[in-house]
């Protein structure tokens, strides 16, 4: 069996200075659902921390107890070193941006964004004033009087990341923003919010499904599973170095073998696939995120990019396979290949079909030795 | 307790008058009359502020007095009301020094005289009475001199009467010969004789109204060729040129008085019974009767016009009082008998 | 709020507590009795016109109902941007007394009256003057007329919430407009359907004015009879006895109703029902 | 298939033609409606005391009562105080309506008896209730703690029974209100009471107003429990009505219902016209 | 001026036997809205057929137009050659999944399922049957009894589909059906989806705003913009000979270079770019789409995948530029790089930060002649 190596390389020193806010072991139980369970980690100020999962994980309910809508069952929260508990939502100075934007239907968007300000008691004219500079700096200059109806989902959306914005809040709370838009200007908004963020260097904690956004944008993300935290890591790490089967698979494609660790060397693990069409491979301990003991049952995982068609050949890293279907993305084609009892998604140019390989074609695959996942048998895998 | 100290408020003011007297009085086109001539009358004579509250029947105003929703002073009601009024404890006497004008009723309407104000004490002071009389469409019937004239082929479903049971009663028992003051409690005979005559006249009844707006609106449009009607409001559709006449009947008809009396809970006796002698008055009264059509109840030489042309006023002999005591006890029996009746 | 509420409360203790005691209302000694409802039960009058009630006011809803569904149908669906006149247009007639209305109607169903007229004197459909009045039919038709915005508004409602594509996805399944609608339209609106419904019965079972002016003596309702207990008969025990029972009905039926129904639905509280 | 169904399969009604009878049946509904409120109308215009069809002729007498200096005072009195109180009972209604709304839409109930199940029907029960009923014993109550026959009790009493209306329609929009609005004022620094009548109650408003018309229509037309609770100086305009029953309605309440219809009607065509000014 | 050559390679010969699906010419106005305007294509017997373009341009309005929920303002459209202007929806055969599923959310998901082949009257029992087999294949075995609301976005997403499937339509419509799924579940549902078209070779419409989506699935792609049809063709096409700007932008991103036709030889187009650091870049005629004459003002596109990192060198097909900002995706990194007069957008494999690659960094690119796109420069943009 693997003694998994517990030391999370993501976690922060309880004792530094900088950390704005610290979960410290929070249990959210709705009746008999528990959605969140035991969770810890701490966000630095001006960091961009993600938290993602697949649905139903908890990732809302995180944020929301954060925020102060909903207590934790257990554990506590801390915003500046001191317990929110008995905080109620309005004194925690936290901006949020909710999923559905949550624009307030019947105030303008200069009213929706001036709200915070109003309730701070600013007067009327600086309002206006922070209003107008905020709306500029999200690029909706000039709309205050319409109403949110009156705008595209865009643009409501930006209105509601000003309306977050303009209070200047010490933290801010972003729960899946960006999910009902369409692909080209979630792209554009992705940059947009990375921008600002940055601009201002506002402390920023972004809820989402999307793997690829969480991994754009953030310095570091949470991976949740079923209320657990799996993995608290930069984007790299993530997935390049996932903690376990669960987070490779969320995280990305992976193409899997299952093995068994024969040897260990100094710098190596030899791990013996199960496969017929490769025997023994050595695989870098420090690809490894895990440490493994010799008889430890553990899958290699490849991921599709990883792969490289080449020319005829044979070796322990190379299969050889039929093209079953080709599926063209644009910038891709994905390859599934059959090699014998395995299918394996391999990821190629997009002009692959000009190039040739098309369904039907034998072609041969390899992957460097260093570009693998070894994870341990016995972790979750995404359902 | 004397009349002065810090006392010296409207309760204690046994003998003064307050500032404002609250009076119920019936609505429609009678609380008109008797707010522009009665109540308007009294305001001018003493300067007191009158706050009249008007009710669509005798029943409405003794269930709220009842329920205890009252700050009424005087309370308006018929004759046959006033047994339970008593006996529920909703009036009180009236001191009879303070009403001088009692005297002026004639024998026939006063209380020192006819049961339905039972005891030796007065509670009561009718200031004008009626018949309920039957009144008809003079185009289609020429004057009936019996009940039984009406009913003709022609008024089939043409008939209406009102569906409180003391008319109901009453009228039924008019048909027979029977006076209602006279009814026996004890002869079953006779009340089945009253119900079999309400049996065969609810074959000509179209409705059994239940308020005397309808038995008006059914004249007026010709929907009601006969029935009852008070002579007041057949006076009033002949002003509007509805050929409506209105005749007693030589068996003769059930009458009621309408009266006023000092509330129970009123502190505000005296003027209240300075109230009920300013109706009583035989000016007040002539004033009041020439404006409605209802005969006065006092005494007086000369008669308005109108009342002088009142078959009530003329065939006063023909007319009846309820045995008030035998109606209140029998009227939940016969209420449910006559629903029986016209509902099968 | 708590005021309201025990307001409410206190009115059925007293009322309770009048329908098991004499004499009513408590004067001197009072003692316990249960002579008012012996007396209710014991007069098959007082059960038959409590029966004739129901049937009246079941009449009274299925015509509402019919005559309402179509309108808060059309009214829900169109896209005219003067929904909101419409809908208000149905409400603001109801701001003449209704006694006033009821008069009105009178003089509509009457014989000499409008439909007479235009059946009798103007087109001669009819062979003899026609008289609607002083029948359970007119009691109907006034009570219609009372209760039609508390039928139509739970209805436009609910119906307005409806998603519509629902009813394209039935149609591009092969299911014709009526079938459409069976299937699809009609089921998400039954909510709004018992709302309007459970409104319209328990009005017009408890209706006062219009079967007095519409109905005439012969076909008064359970309400009129409570009003001849507190009113002409002074019989207020027995008054408060046939109210006990009718309150007890209603609530009987609202229940049994609201099992088969599930009263959150009214409330729009959606959720689970079966 | 079902026969019903089967049957409506086979039934083709093409949409213009469905359309059709559609709107012809709501006409004919409106007809229905605004008949018998023509006939008031109409009424109005008669010079007889007691209106007969056909009108011997037209006059305004009726609509002189209404206006001074010879106009009928208490039935004026009664109008306008029928107006207030209908409007004060509506906001009565409105208010404790819609806070009741709150209570069974947003508080978990986790009694057994004090379930969302038996409060639907406990703000059920003032229509339930015989009108005599409540009219009779809300009238003891009063009299127990002294404020009966004030202007107040019959507001009260009014909001008591009009409650069931505004609960209704606020509780059903109020369930599918989005939260997340709400929660973002209080993100935004707003407190309980701040979000409430910043956000909550500015969405709530349509059904809030709806419900208040609802209440402002029952409290306008009541009698039965009115006539129970009000005394001399509060009667209001059914019961100056109904006290006229026993002896004949004159045209005049013709004449006061036309006034009320002709401008409500003229406010509801002026608000449409004036919000869709608004909104353009 | 260049004078493009109307001669659409993705369009059909109109006498072509297997065409099944025609719009001619089809208009559709909402009041003074044009929501479709002057639309032609053809779809093939078993054809995967997608129509993409950004929100509003029209797209489900032509859908809804084939599916008989509104009528055409102007134009023919013929179902199996035969005019279907005047057959109501329920007679046309036509399957639809709708973009919010539009399931019966009273009626539980085997009466969803059942509800065509009720109103084809067949009986209770074949139906119960039938209905277990499609659920069968959209892996939705057992669920019969639910209620739509006690399954997930994916499974309703299924029932939807199943429920349009099991009429056994000619043709089947699909309307955004994966919009609201999450990316993980989007991509599962996709591969599904074309399984199950292929399996039953059923003639597909598809409706998306993902242009990964349209051409990962697609036999051919229509490109709609503000109601236009801008390109009928198979996906590598649209992606790599865009007909314009506006289709080569909405696609996928490009970096675009003005430039003007120099020359025009027999092989290739020179092309003079107004960049400093090019100057004349000569480009294969067969990657144009359109022809040019000399002196006409063109772009030259280069999508950021087609850029390589190369050593430091020299070359008109070479830019030297400093990495601005690089947001690892995971599979990619993409690079900001700026050039000195543009920035340009460039793909790097993921493990790129590993590798070395980061901000600040000096790095040289290069592209390939024949993997550029030459468009009008009069076309439109996405806006
Ligand atoms: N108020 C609640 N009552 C009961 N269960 C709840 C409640 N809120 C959330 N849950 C449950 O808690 C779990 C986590 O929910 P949460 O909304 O946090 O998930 P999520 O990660 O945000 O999912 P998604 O990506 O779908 O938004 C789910 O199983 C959900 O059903
Ligand atoms: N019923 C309608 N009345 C008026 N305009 C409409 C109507 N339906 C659609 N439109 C307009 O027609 C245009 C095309 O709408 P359509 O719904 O077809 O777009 P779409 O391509 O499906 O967009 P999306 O990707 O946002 O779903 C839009 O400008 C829209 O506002
Ligand atoms: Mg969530
Ligand atoms: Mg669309």
């Amino acid at each position: 069996m693997a003694s998994a190596s517990r030391q999370s390389q993501g976690e922060l020193d309880e004792s530094e200075s900088d950390v704005i806010l610290r979960l410290d072991g929070v249990t959210k139980n709705f009746g008999s659902v528990t959605a969140v369970d035991d969770v810890s980690f701490s966000v630095r100020k001006g960091e961009f921390f993600s938290i993602v999962g697949p649905s139903g994980c908890g990732k809302t309910t995180t944020l929301r107890m954060i925020a102060g809508f909903e207590q934790p069952s257990d554990g506590r929260i801390l915003l500046s070193s001191e317990d929110v508990s008995r905080v109620p939502p309005y004194d925690r100075d936290l901006g949020m941006v909710f999923q559905g934007y949550a624009l307030f239907p019947h105030k303008t968007v200069g009213e929706n964004v001036g709200f915070g300000l109003k309730m701070q008691g600013e007067d009327p004219e600086e309002r206006q004033e922070h209003v107008a500079d905020i709306l500029d700096l999200v690029d909706l200059a000039g709309t205050q009087d319409r109403y949110p109806k009156e705008l595209s989902g865009g643009q409501q959306q930006r209105v509601a990341l000003a309306r977050a914005l303009v209070i200047e809040p010490s933290v801010l709370l972003l729960d899946e923003p960006l999910s009902n838009l369409d692909r080209k200007l979630r792209e554009e908004m992705r940059f947009e919010l990375k921008r600002i963020q940055e601009e201002l260097g506002i402390t920023t904690i972004y809820v989402t499904h999307d793997q690829e956004e969480a991994m754009s944008m953030s310095d570091r993300v949470l991976v949740l599973n079923g209320g657990e935290s799996e993995q608290v890591a930069p984007p790299y790490d993530i997935y390049h170095r996932p903690r376990n089967q669960f987070v490779a698979e969320f995280i990305g494609d992976v193409n899997t073998f299952p093995g068994t660790v024969e040897a260990v060397t100094e710098d190596d693990y030899h791990v013996d696939l199960e496969t017929e069409a490769t025997g023994t491979v050595e695989v870098k301990r420090t690809v490894a995120r895990n440490e493994f003991e010799v008889g430890d049952d553990v899958l290699l995982n490849v991921r599709p990019e990883d792969f490289e068609i080449v020319e005829t050949g044979h070796g322990e890293d190379r299969f050889t396979g039929q093209v079953i279907t080709s599926t063209f993305l644009g910038k891709r084609t994905n390859l599934l290949v059959d090699v014998g009892d395995q299918q394996l998604l391999v990821e190629a140019s997009g002009r692959i079909e000009q190039d040739g390989s098309k369904a039907e074609d034998a072609i041969t695959i390899s992957w460097k030795r260093n570009q693998c996942i070894l994870t341990d048998v016995d972790s979750d895998h995404v359902n | 307790l004397g009349g002065n100290g810090d006392d010296e408020d409207e309760t204690s003011g046994e003998d003064e008058l307050a500032d404002e007297v609250n009076v119920a009085i019936y609505g429609g086109a009678m609380g008109d009359g008797i707010s522009e001539t009665i109540l308007d009358g009294f305001e001018d004579e003493y300067d007191i502020t009158v706050n009249a509250e008007t009710y669509p029947d005798n029943w409405d105003l003794i269930a709220q007095v009842q329920a205890g929703s009252t700050d009424l002073d005087v309370l308006i009601l018929d004759d046959t009301a006033v047994p339970s009024a008593v006996s529920d404890d909703l009036v009180q006497p009236i001191r009879e020094e303070n009403v001088p004008n009692l005297d002026e009723i004639m024998a026939d309407f006063s209380p020192y005289e006819q049961a339905f104000d039972p005891g030796d004490e007065i509670h009561y002071g009718p200031f004008q009475f009626f018949g309920d009389g039957l009144a008809y469409n003079a185009d289609v019937l020429s004057e009936p001199q019996s009940w039984e004239d009406v009913y003709t082929d022609e008024t089939e479903g043409s008939v209406i009467y009102t569906s409180w049971i003391d008319r109901v009663v009453g009228i039924a028992a008019s048909h027979e010969g029977l006076s209602v003051s006279e009814l026996d409690q004890d002869s079953d005979a006779e009340m089945e004789q009253i119900w079999d005559r309400v049996e065969s006249m609810n074959e000509y009844v179209f409705e059994w109204a239940d308020t005397g707006g309808i038995l008006q609106d059914s004249f007026a449009n010709e929907q009601a060729l006969a029935g009852m009607l008070w002579y007041g409001r057949v006076a009033a559709l002949q002003d509007d040129d509805v050929a409506v006449e209105y005749t007693i009947p030589e068996e003769g008809a059930p009458m009621a008085t309408s009266g006023f009396s000092v509330s129970a809970d009123t502190n505000r006796r005296y003027t209240a019974e300075t109230f009920i002698d300013y109706t009583l008055d035989p000016d007040t009264q002539y004033e009041y009767s020439s404006v409605m059509g209802y005969a006065p109840t006092a005494e007086m030489d000369e008669v308005p016009e109108l009342v002088e042309n009142s078959p009530d006023y003329q065939n006063r002999d023909r007319l009846n009082f309820w045995n008030a005591s035998l109606l209140v006890e029998n009227m939940e029996e016969w209420s449910l008998e006559f629903q029986e009746t016209i509902g099968g | 709020m708590a005021l309201v509420l025990s307001l409410l409360g206190g009115a059925l203790v007293i009322i309770g507590a009048y329908s098991v005691i004499t004499p009513v209302p408590p004067q001197g000694d009072v003692s316990f009795t249960l002579e008012h409802y012996r007396r209710f039960f014991g007069t098959s009058y007082y059960l038959s016109v409590l029966w004739d009630s129901l049937v009246i006011a079941i009449g009274t809803t299925l015509l509402a109902f019919l005559l309402g569904y179509p309108a808060a149908y059309l009214l829900a669906t169109t896209d005219s941007e003067h929904k909101n006149l419409y809908l208000l247009m149905l409400i603001l007639p109801f701001w003449i007394n209704v006694v006033v209305r009821t008069y009105a109607w009178r003089l509509i169903l009457g014989s000499g009256g409008l439909v007479d007229w235009v059946l009798y004197d103007v087109t001669g459909v009819a062979n003899e003057s026609v008289q609607l009045l002083y029948s359970r039919g007119a009691i109907a038709i006034g009570l219609v007329h009372v209760f039609l915005p508390f039928m139509i508004i739970p209805i436009y409602v609910s119906l307005a919430s409806i998603d519509r594509s629902g009813v394209e996805a039935a149609k591009n399944l092969g299911a014709n407009r009526l079938v459409a609608f069976t299937e699809v339209t009609w089921p998400q609106s039954l909510p709004g359907v018992a709302a309007g419904v459970l409104l319209v019965f328990v009005m017009s079972f408890g209706a006062f004015v219009v079967p007095s002016l519409l109905g005439g003596r012969a076909n008064i309702m359970i309400a009129n009879v409570i009003g001849d207990m507190f009113g002409q008969l002074q019989e207020w025990g027995l008054g408060s006895a046939i109210s006990m029972v009718f309150i007890v009905v209603v609530l009987t039926i609202v229940y049994v109703f609201n099992r088969w129904v599930n009263l959150g639905d009214v409330y729009g509280m959606g959720g689970d029902s079966e | 298939m079902n026969p019903l169904t089967a049957l409506l399969h086979r039934i083709e009604i093409s949409d213009r033609t469905a359309d059709r009878l559609l709107a012809g049946h709501t006409i004919l509904l409106f007809v229905f409606i605004y008949v018998p409120i023509l006939v008031v109308a109409l009424l109005s215009f008669t010079p007889q005391e007691v209106p007969t069809f056909p009108m011997p002729g037209i006059s305004l007498e009726w609509y002189g009562e209404l206006v001074p200096p010879n106009h009928n005072e208490q039935l004026v009195d009664a109008l306008f105080r029928s107006v207030a109180i209908g409007i004060l009972s509506a906001i009565g209604a409105g208010i404790v309506g819609t806070i009741a709304a709150f209570g069974l839409v947003r508080y978990e109930f986790e009694h057994r008896l004090l379930s969302r199940e038996t409060l639907n029907t406990v703000f059920l029960l003032p229509l339930v209730v015989p009108w005599i009923v409540t009219g009779i014993a809300v009238l003891t109550l009063y009299d127990m703690i002294g404020i009966r026959g004030t202007f107040f009790s019959v507001v009260l009493g009014h909001v008591l029974i009009t409650i069931p209306f505004v609960v209704i329609i606020v509780s059903s929009q109020l369930y599918g209100l989005d939260r997340s609005i709400e929660e973002a004022a209080k993100n935004l620094g707003a407190t309980e009471l701040r979000t409430f009548y910043e956000i909550t109650l500015p969405i709530l408003a349509p059904s809030i107003i709806a419900g208040m018309l609802f209440a402002f229509t029952i409290s306008f037309d009541n009698f039965t429990q009115t006539f129970f609770w009000a005394t001399t100086g509060t009667e209001t305009l059914p019961i100056v009505i109904y006290s006229m029953i026993r002896t004949g309605i004159d045209p005049s309440v013709n004449a006061i219902g036309t006034v009320i219809v002709l401008f409500s009607l003229s406010v509801a065509f002026l608000g449409e016209r004036l919000s869709k000014r608004i909104l353009e």
